[in-house]
């Protein structure tokens, strides 16, 4: 059963091991075009479809493609994919892959080709001023909207253009609005326990029983979240901060491979914004991070490589020292 | 379910015994109470334009009987209910009078699915409905009296006199329901008895309210240009019949071209519309407020005196409730009990002076005797009468036109039978159940 | 056709060959005395005979007294049984003398009684002023005359065409005359080619009418080639009618469509624009009616000389009326709501059942009368096409409206407001825009627009208290079909719909016709859930 | 048993009290003499049994109106299709008693010259056949619609704009004499079921206990519904669809189960009020109607299980008395009604109850919280961590 892996999987203390720290990942150049990407492909093979899910890989695939998630579902298809394409393309190494996306509404280009690639593993602070199409990137991943023309893969394979919110919620992309959206007459418990991944079937949901397993699971997300006192409350009546926090243990609920965490720390205290930082920090150690924010300290503090959008394509791309010494950028959020 | 039906099982009995109590009671008053009259017209809802008129006929009716010293010495009550236009509220009220209010006699719907929805009630409960409007036919009750037009006492004639003026191709225009329905199935029946050949029929219905008639009007005026003259039969119902004269005028259709004779148009309906485009067009109807007689004059009078405005209209169905209500007083005197039993046994045959100077008499058949008048329109938003039957016509139940109905005959006072079958000689449905269940 | 009639033309032949021959032997009856024939209780078979009686004296000045029986002012008074043409004045008439027309003094109404008229009479007379007036010094009267023998078709009638034909100058008479003479041609028995040349004459027409008679010639005709010209001839007016109904199909779609627009605009305002869902946006079109009702009775009273002018005073009224109204819910009620919008159709809808009840209570729950001005009554042809009046006045009504509108919107400071308003409505209070004030003044737009499009629906519909229930369903319909929030898809989708409407009229009748069109407007919502025009942006689901 | 923590003492309290009132109120109507104060008149025991009907009707709106948030203006459509199923089998069981004699053919038809009966009249002598129909029409229109609507994401307005049209359309159609349904006049004169007479005193009875059993099976329905894992998810699509999309759910099936349980019960409660009322008529069809429905549930508190069957006895006892007393101040009343809960009690009658009640306790949860107290075993004091 699912969900029985789910909550077997021990928490992130154990895979965290596995992985490389964070700096390796920086040493990947920035890539914004297709091309680049067919001599970047790892000389490794793939897993096979009989290894087990997340360690086996993991061994198999030392540096070049982390393994983050053991989301089953997740995993099981990525699996049929890489066993049915012995030699893929370049894309197939990569977590998210976007490239040559348009999309305008009414004549106004939000997005004007737009390249951008995540690795796995990989956390990737996005910034731009209003209206570089920050949050329409994020609604062309998530499947809320399509693009006019370009490719947009997750996963190495999956075209997300294909597929609609909830599919893509399956598949392990989570999102987090700007404004935070908790189901507000329910309880932070029920607000986890119903984003929690499993099956989504109706008639499931409506038998549903509750088990130690998924007790578990909501202890550990609330207890990483903060809110293990506030469990029995409505959601209604958190502050902004908290319902922030809930969203983000939604997110963790839903177990994803890929994070989208659209400004997390908008009308925090700094206290807050802090803690936040920490925890995506925390997060990113076994997941995939796309976080836009305006906050530069907050970006800062998360210390990862960041892109620059600005008019609905990459202005610049880096470490957030080398970005914000760039004159484009400059330029851009000074105004001419 | 089934408990509840076993347990319905236990105590039928008793059930029985409650209902013959609750009316067994109702005789046996002393006298000195009042007789109490049940009004059943809906004073909300669409059909208010229609029948609030009726409510307010019978109250001065009652006023009036009163006022002569009310029935066997005992004076009238009125009361008044509102089922708003809702079918299943008919029901429900008129079980709230019969059974609450204890009403000796009901007078009320207009609509035939508001009769068809207290019919049930007034079976079970034995007690008197006096219907005023014309309407489809094909019925006849028991516990009703039908004091409206059948389609043998407006149609027929109707289109008897458009023939005479020498029409040959005929509209057929009506709402979707069943009076229409009902009526174009006897005309068309007719029409061809009368040697028209199928070409010259055109039947059209439309929704209730219907307002945009741009393309039935031009579709009669195209079915009107082939030089044969054309006449439209309209059953059009209520508030589509304004718009629909307003597009037959805009259209310059004229009476002298196609002229259209309309069975549910009269005084009331016309007091919405500006009449001078539609002078000549024709309604068929028992009764016209301008026709010229003294009980008329006196009726007019009274009505103006009791409502308090010399511009209300009187009509047909007023009338119908005024011969009805006055059969009724005629019966009560006679049997010398409001017992609905004795005072059903008694109204056949009953004779009372109706307003166009007549006497009409109720048939064995629950239907009466009744004129039929053909009226044209006048600038001045009356009728003018152009044609009267000499004698008056007897309501047909069961229309001759209708396969299924021309061998059923209605008789409750020899064969106590609404619908005999004459060619089986039996009565049908109901009744022959349960004599087959006696026997 | 009676035989009376009949008998009336053969005289009337007679007459007109006498005419020709000798014009001034033609009295031979003192037509005075005549029309006193009328006086007292007579048949109506007595009165027809009366009226050949009269047209046969082929004396024009008897025109005058037939045209007041055909019109019911002949009266004759109980006293003596004089006939008097009679006008009403109070409680008396004046009376006139019904052959000179100088007046002949007053009588109460009590002492006279009409001439009896029906269908068949008023028929009568006008045929017998139809070969009267066939050499009438007036074209238009010479029209008509010819008009109406055409359609009798009658072979006697010939002869008499012929002679008036001869005298003819006007050219458009004439070609009517030719018309009507063949039209006797074809049903006379004269010789094949002639009938052919008739039937040519006929094709040339291209009407219903000429195509019923050349379908019984080509039926009859013996002659092989005439009967296949007839039937090229039918084939082509057959195909010209085709055409002509595609034409009317389209007319009356826009003319359904003018009123479904007219019906749905100020929805298109508070609904579309607002995002309130007004439930009593009909009876906003009620009160409209009901102003113009108001407005008709006090000129019918005070002022009868301004009835033409009645709608427009009604305009403005109406517009305040409805306006205030829609003010008020604004202020007291909706404004409260905003952002719950199916909390507003609840609330509206209770206030749409209050509104139906008090126009009940006040005007009764009966029709009232709305005439029409005489400049929206009729019709007139566009070739085999009937247009009315009203309906094209409409037309151009909804469309001055929506003009009006856009303008408004697009072009005044309170467009703008609005605009901004709807579009950001922090950014705008921020920019000093009077939010709630912009909110009322949007409201009341929309309420007095509909209370405007009350007054032309008075002119085609019912005016009761359940006027506005009639139309809502059909407005929402419209606004969601043509995309809310956006004016030009208001206008689109109640123009399609009611082509679509029309379109589907005829061959699936009015009640399956509506049935089908709900049906698509289901099956196109779900194609595209916001609509024909919808607005694209990304802050469409925010 | 489970269910009993899950819905709270008051639903049992309604339960119970359904289930007395089926024992009680046709006992009182049967056995207690006319004269005895507690006697139930007859003509009352179907006019409880018709507000019992419309309450199980609000139960079906508020499971799809209160729960998910889909504001439907066309269940009346649901209620009207099971009346008619129900009425064509009680037209099939008038047999040969018609007038015209005809065992076959309602006489309706007959007079309009029918010759045999319609395809889609067959089987509607069984009652079993017509108590499937009774659910599956209503249930398959609502499926099929449902399953449109909700796929293309029809929301809000738009999808109640969408079940007007439908409700208006089947109105349409169902007055059109030619659809074989008796046209404006509808199926009347009824005479028995399940071989009962239908006028008779005890089977009223029986119908009205039937119709309290049917509610009170409901309310369990809908509170096991709303209680269960998928009502905590249709709250959550009601108050935040696009957020239980990103994080897997498929909002349209959740809608799409919800709206196609709540027609099934429209439909019966449809079923059930037939042969009380007497009639089924185009009319139940009108879009008025299926307002009015959502009246009912927004006077007594939609989201709640009590509040739509409270609001619909209020309101149509308040139509029955009204009518009765001032006929003409009845719209006034209603309007103001309307006008009234929307403004001032937006959680209806129940909902407000509920909610002074729960922003009561949370209130005071929280204040104890932050004094570091526990208010129920469950809890451990804890510190918040800001501190």
């Amino acid at each position: 059963m699912a969900e029985a892996d789910v909550t077997n999987r021990k928490p992130q203390d154990e895979v965290q091991a596995l992985f490389e720290p964070q700096g390796v990942r920086e040493e990947q150049t920035p890539r914004t075009d297709a091309e680049g990407h067919g001599e970047r492909r790892p000389a490794a093979a793939p897993a096979s479809p009989e290894s087990a899910p997340p360690q086996a890989e993991a061994a198999l695939a030392p540096i070049e493609e982390p393994v983050v998630s053991p989301h089953p579902y997740a995993t099981k298809l990525r699996e049929q994919r890489l066993a049915k394409e012995a030699s893929g393309h370049a894309r197939r190494d990569t977590l998210l892959y976007l490239d040559g996306v348009n999309k305008s509404f009414d004549g106004f280009k939000a997005i004007n080709k737009l390249s951008l690639v995540v690795a796995r593993g990989e956390m990737r602070a996005i910034i731009g001023p209003n209206g570089a199409g920050k949050t329409t990137m994020m609604d062309i991943i998530t499947g809320k909207t399509r693009p006019d023309s370009g490719e947009v893969f997750f996963n190495g394979d999956v075209d997300l253009t294909h597929h609609d919110e909830a599919a893509i919620a399956s598949m392990g992309i989570g999102r987090k609005f700007q404004k935070p959206t908790v189901f507000e007459s329910h309880t932070v418990e029920d607000n986890i326990r119903l984003s929690l991944a499993g099956p989504r079937s109706v008639l499931e949901a409506l038998f549903h029983r509750k088990d130690q397993a998924e007790r578990d699971r909501i202890d550990a997300i609330l207890e990483t979240t903060r809110l293990t006192e506030k469990r029995k409350l409505l959601a209604a009546s958190l502050s902004h901060g908290q319902k922030q926090w809930l969203e983000i243990g939604m997110l963790l609920a839903q177990d994803p491979e890929l994070l989208l965490v659209d400004e997390p720390v908008a009308g925090m205290t700094d206290a807050e914004t802090e803690e936040t930082a920490r925890l995506l920090r925390e997060i990113a150690r076994t997941r995939s991070v796309v976080v836009v924010e305006h906050d530069m300290s907050f970006v800062r503090e998360l210390g990862v490589k960041v892109t620059c959008l600005h008019e609905g394509s990459v202005l610049a791309e880096g470490p957030l020292d080398q970005v914000s010494a760039d004159p484009k950028v400059i330029e851009v959020y000074l105004g001419r | 379910m089934k408990s509840a039906v076993t347990w319905m099982q236990r105590t039928a009995a008793a059930a029985a015994m409650v209902v013959m109590g609750v009316t067994g009671a109702s005789a046996q008053e002393p006298s000195g109470e009042p007789i109490k009259v049940g009004i059943l017209h809906s004073l909300s809802g669409t059909m208010a334009i229609s029948e609030t008129t009726l409510k307010d006929a019978m109250l001065m009716l009652i006023e009036e009987q009163n006022k002569k010293g009310g029935v066997l010495g005992r004076p009238l009550e009125p009361v008044v209910v509102d089922p708003a236009s809702d079918w299943p509220l008919f029901a429900e009220k008129a079980r709230e009078l019969i059974s609450q209010e204890e009403v000796a006699v009901v007078f009320g719907c207009w609509t035939s699915v508001s009769r068809k929805s207290v019919l049930p009630v007034f079976k079970e409960l034995n007690s008197i409905l006096f219907y005023p409007v014309q309407y489809e036919g094909e019925e006849s009750e028991r516990n009703v009296f039908y004091t409206g037009a059948a389609p043998n006492q407006q149609a027929i004639p109707a289109v008897d006199y458009l023939i005479d003026e020498g029409v040959e191709r005929w509209v057929l225009e009506g709402t979707d329901y069943v009076y229409p329905r009902t009526t174009n199935k006897i005309l068309e029946q007719y029409l061809k008895d009368k040697g028209v050949a199928d070409e010259d029929i055109i039947i059209n219905y439309t929704p209730f309210g219907f307002s945009d008639w741009q393309t039935e009007v031009s579709r009669i005026k195209e079915f009107g240009s082939t030089g044969k003259k054309t006449a439209v039969v309209s059953t059009i119902n209520g508030d589509a019949n304004v718009p629909f004269y307003k597009e037959l005028g805009n259209q310059g259709i004229e009476a002298t071209d196609i002229p259209v004779v309309a069975f549910s148009v009269g005084e009331e309906e016309l007091a919405g519309i500006d009449t001078a485009p539609l002078v000549g067009h024709l309604a068929a109807w028992n009764y016209f407020m301008s026709v010229d007689t003294p009980e008329n004059e006196d009726f007019i009078a009274k009505w103006h005196e009791f409502i308090g405005n010399e511009d209300r209209v009187t009509n047909d169905p007023m009338e119908a409730h005024y011969i009805g209500f006055n059969m009724w007083v005629k019966a009560v005197e006679e049997a010398g009990t409001t017992d609905p039993d004795e005072v059903i046994a008694a109204l056949p045959g009953t004779e009372v002076p109706n307003l166009t100077g007549g006497t009409s008499v109720m048939l064995p058949n629950h239907h009466i005797t009744k004129p039929v008048l053909i009226g044209e329109i006048n600038d001045e938003g009356q009728f003018d009468v152009v044609s009267e039957t000499e004698d008056l016509v007897p309501g047909d139940a069961w229309s001759d036109f209708l396969p299924e109905s021309a061998k059923l005959k209605a008789d409750w006072v020899e064969l106590k039978c609404g619908n005999y079958d004459t060619e089986a000689e039996k009565c049908l449905g109901d009744t022959a159940m349960a004599e087959e269940a006696a026997n | 056709m009676t035989p009376s009639i009949r008998w009336l033309l053969a005289a009337l032949t007679f007459l007109f060959s006498a005419i020709s021959v000798a014009p001034v032997h033609a009295q031979e009856s003192d037509p005075a005395a005549t029309i006193q024939k009328f006086g007292g209780k007579q048949s109506y078979d007595e009165t027809e005979a009366v009226i050949s009686e009269l047209a046969a004296t082929g004396d024009a000045r008897v025109a005058r007294a037939l045209r007041a029986l055909r019109e019911g002012d002949l009266y004759w008074r109980e006293s003596d049984e004089a006939v008097f043409i009679a006008e009403r004045n109070g409680d008396n008439y004046d009376l006139l003398d019904p052959l000179t027309g100088e007046p002949a003094g007053s009588e109460p109404r009590g002492d006279m009684s009409k001439v009896r008229v029906k269908n068949s009479i008023r028929n009568a007379v006008t045929t017998a002023l139809g070969s009267l007036t066939l050499r009438a010094e007036n074209p238009a009267q010479r029209m008509r005359a010819a008009e109406t023998l055409f359609s009798e078709a009658d072979p006697e009638m010939i002869e008499p065409l012929d002679a008036a034909i001869e005298a003819e100058s006007n050219a458009d008479v004439l070609i009517r005359m030719q018309e009507a003479r063949a039209a006797a041609v074809l049903a006379s028995d004269r010789p094949a080619p002639e009938k052919a040349e008739a039937a040519q004459v006929l094709a040339n027409r291209g009407d219903r009418e000429s195509l019923t008679m050349l379908n019984r010639f080509a039926n009859s005709t013996e002659d092989q080639a005439a009967r296949t010209a007839a039937i090229a001839a039918i084939a082509a007016i057959e195909n010209n009618i085709a055409f002509w109904n595609q034409a009317q199909n389209i007319w009356y779609g826009l003319s359904l469509g003018s009123v479904l627009l007219l019906a749905a605009i100020g929805l298109a305002i508070t609904f579309g624009v607002m995002g309130v869902i007004n439930m009593a946006h009909g009876e906003m079109v009620m009160l409209g009616a009901y102003t113009t009702f108001v407005v008709q009775e006090f000129i019918r009273t005070s002022a009868p000389g301004l009835f033409e002018w009645s709608l427009l005073i009604a305009l403005p009224l109406a517009f305040l009326v409805s306006g205030t109204v829609g003010l008020v819910m604004e202020r007291g009620l909706i404004r409260f709501l905003y952002g719950r919008p199916l909390e507003t159709l609840l609330a509206t809808f209770g206030v749409s059942l209050i509104l139906q009840q008090a126009v009940r209570t006040i005007f009764g729950p009966s029709n009232r009368e709305v005439g029409n001005p005489d400049w929206m009554s009729g019709a007139f042809d566009i070739g085999l096409m009937s247009v009315t009046w009203n309906r094209l006045w409409i037309i151009i009504f909804a469309l001055a409206v929506f003009a009006a509108l856009l303008i408004v919107l697009n072009k005044t400071p309170l467009g703008l407001q609005m605009r901004a308003v709807t579009q950001n409505r922090s950014m705008a209070s921020a920019m000093g825009i009077r939010t709630p004030w912009v909110d009322a003044m949007t409201f009341a737009l929309g309420s007095g627009i509909a209370g405007i499009a009350g007054v032309a629906l008075s002119q085609v519909d019912n005016v009761s208290p359940n006027l506005g229930q009639g139309y809502i369903i059909d407005s929402f319909m419209v606004v969601v079909f043509g995309g809310v929030g956006n004016l030009w898809g208001t206008l689109v989708g109640a123009m399609s719909l009611g082509i679509l409407n029309k379109f589907l009229e005829p061959y699936a009748g009015a009640v399956l016709g509506k049935i089908v069109v709900l049906v698509l407007i289901i099956l196109f919502i779900q194609k595209r859930p916001r609509g024909l025009f919808a607005q694209k942006g990304r802050f469409v689901d925010a | 048993m489970l269910l009993a923590r899950f819905l709270g003492p008051r639903v049992w309290i309604l339960i119970a009290a359904l289930l007395l009132a089926a024992v009680l109120v046709p006992m009182a109507n049967l056995y207690l003499s006319p004269s005895h104060p507690l006697h139930v008149p007859s003509y009352m025991v179907p006019l409880l049994g018709k507000y019992v009907c419309y309450a199980l009707l609000a139960l079906a709106l508020d499971l799809v109106w209160g729960y998910v948030g889909i504001l439907s203006l066309g269940h009346g459509a649901f209620f009207a299709l099971g009346g008619y199923a129900m009425g064509m089998y009680l037209m099939r069981q008038i047999g040969a008693r018609g007038v015209y004699g005809n065992p076959e053919l309602p006489d309706f038809m007959v007079f309009l010259n029918w010759k045999e009966l319609p395809w889609y009249w067959y089987g509607f002598d069984q009652f079993w056949f017509a108590a499937i129909m009774v659910m599956l029409v209503p249930g398959l229109l609502g499926f099929v619609f449902g399953y449109f609507a909700f796929r293309s994401r029809v929301t809000g307005v738009y999808l109640s704009i969408i079940t007007q049209a439908m409700t208006y359309a089947l109105l349409l159609a169902f007055f059109r004499n030619d659809m074989g349904f008796g046209g404006n006049n509808g199926l009347t004169d009824f005479k028995d079921i399940l071989g009962f007479p239908i006028q008779a005193d005890s089977t009223r009875a029986g119908l009205f206990a039937a119709s309290c059993i049917a509610l009170a099976i409901a309310v369990l329905i809908v509170g096991w519904i709303t209680r269960s894992k998928l009502g905590k998810l249709m709250v959550a699509v009601r108050d935040a669809e696009s957020r239980t999309r990103f994080i897997g759910w498929r909002p349209e099936y959740v809608k799409l189960f919800a709206f196609t349980v709540s027609a099934v019960m429209a439909g019966i409660a449809g079923a059930l009020y037939v042969p009380q009322v007497g009639i089924i008529n185009p009319g139940e069809f009108a879009p008025v109607n299926s307002i009015e429905i959502v009246v009912w549930a927004a006077v007594g508190g939609r989201g709640t299980l009590l509040g739509p069957v409270i609001g619909a006895l209020l309101v149509n006892y308040g139509k029955t008395y009204f009518t009765a007393v001032a006929p003409e101040f009845w719209l006034f009343f209603l309007g103001g009604l309307f006008v009234f809960v929307t403004l001032l009690l937006p959680r209806g009658i129940i909902g407000t109850i509920d909610y002074g009640w729960e922003t009561w306790r949370s209130r005071r949860r929280a204040s104890r919280e932050e004094k570091g107290e526990s208010d129920d075993g469950e809890g451990q004091p804890l510190a918040s961590p800001a501190e």
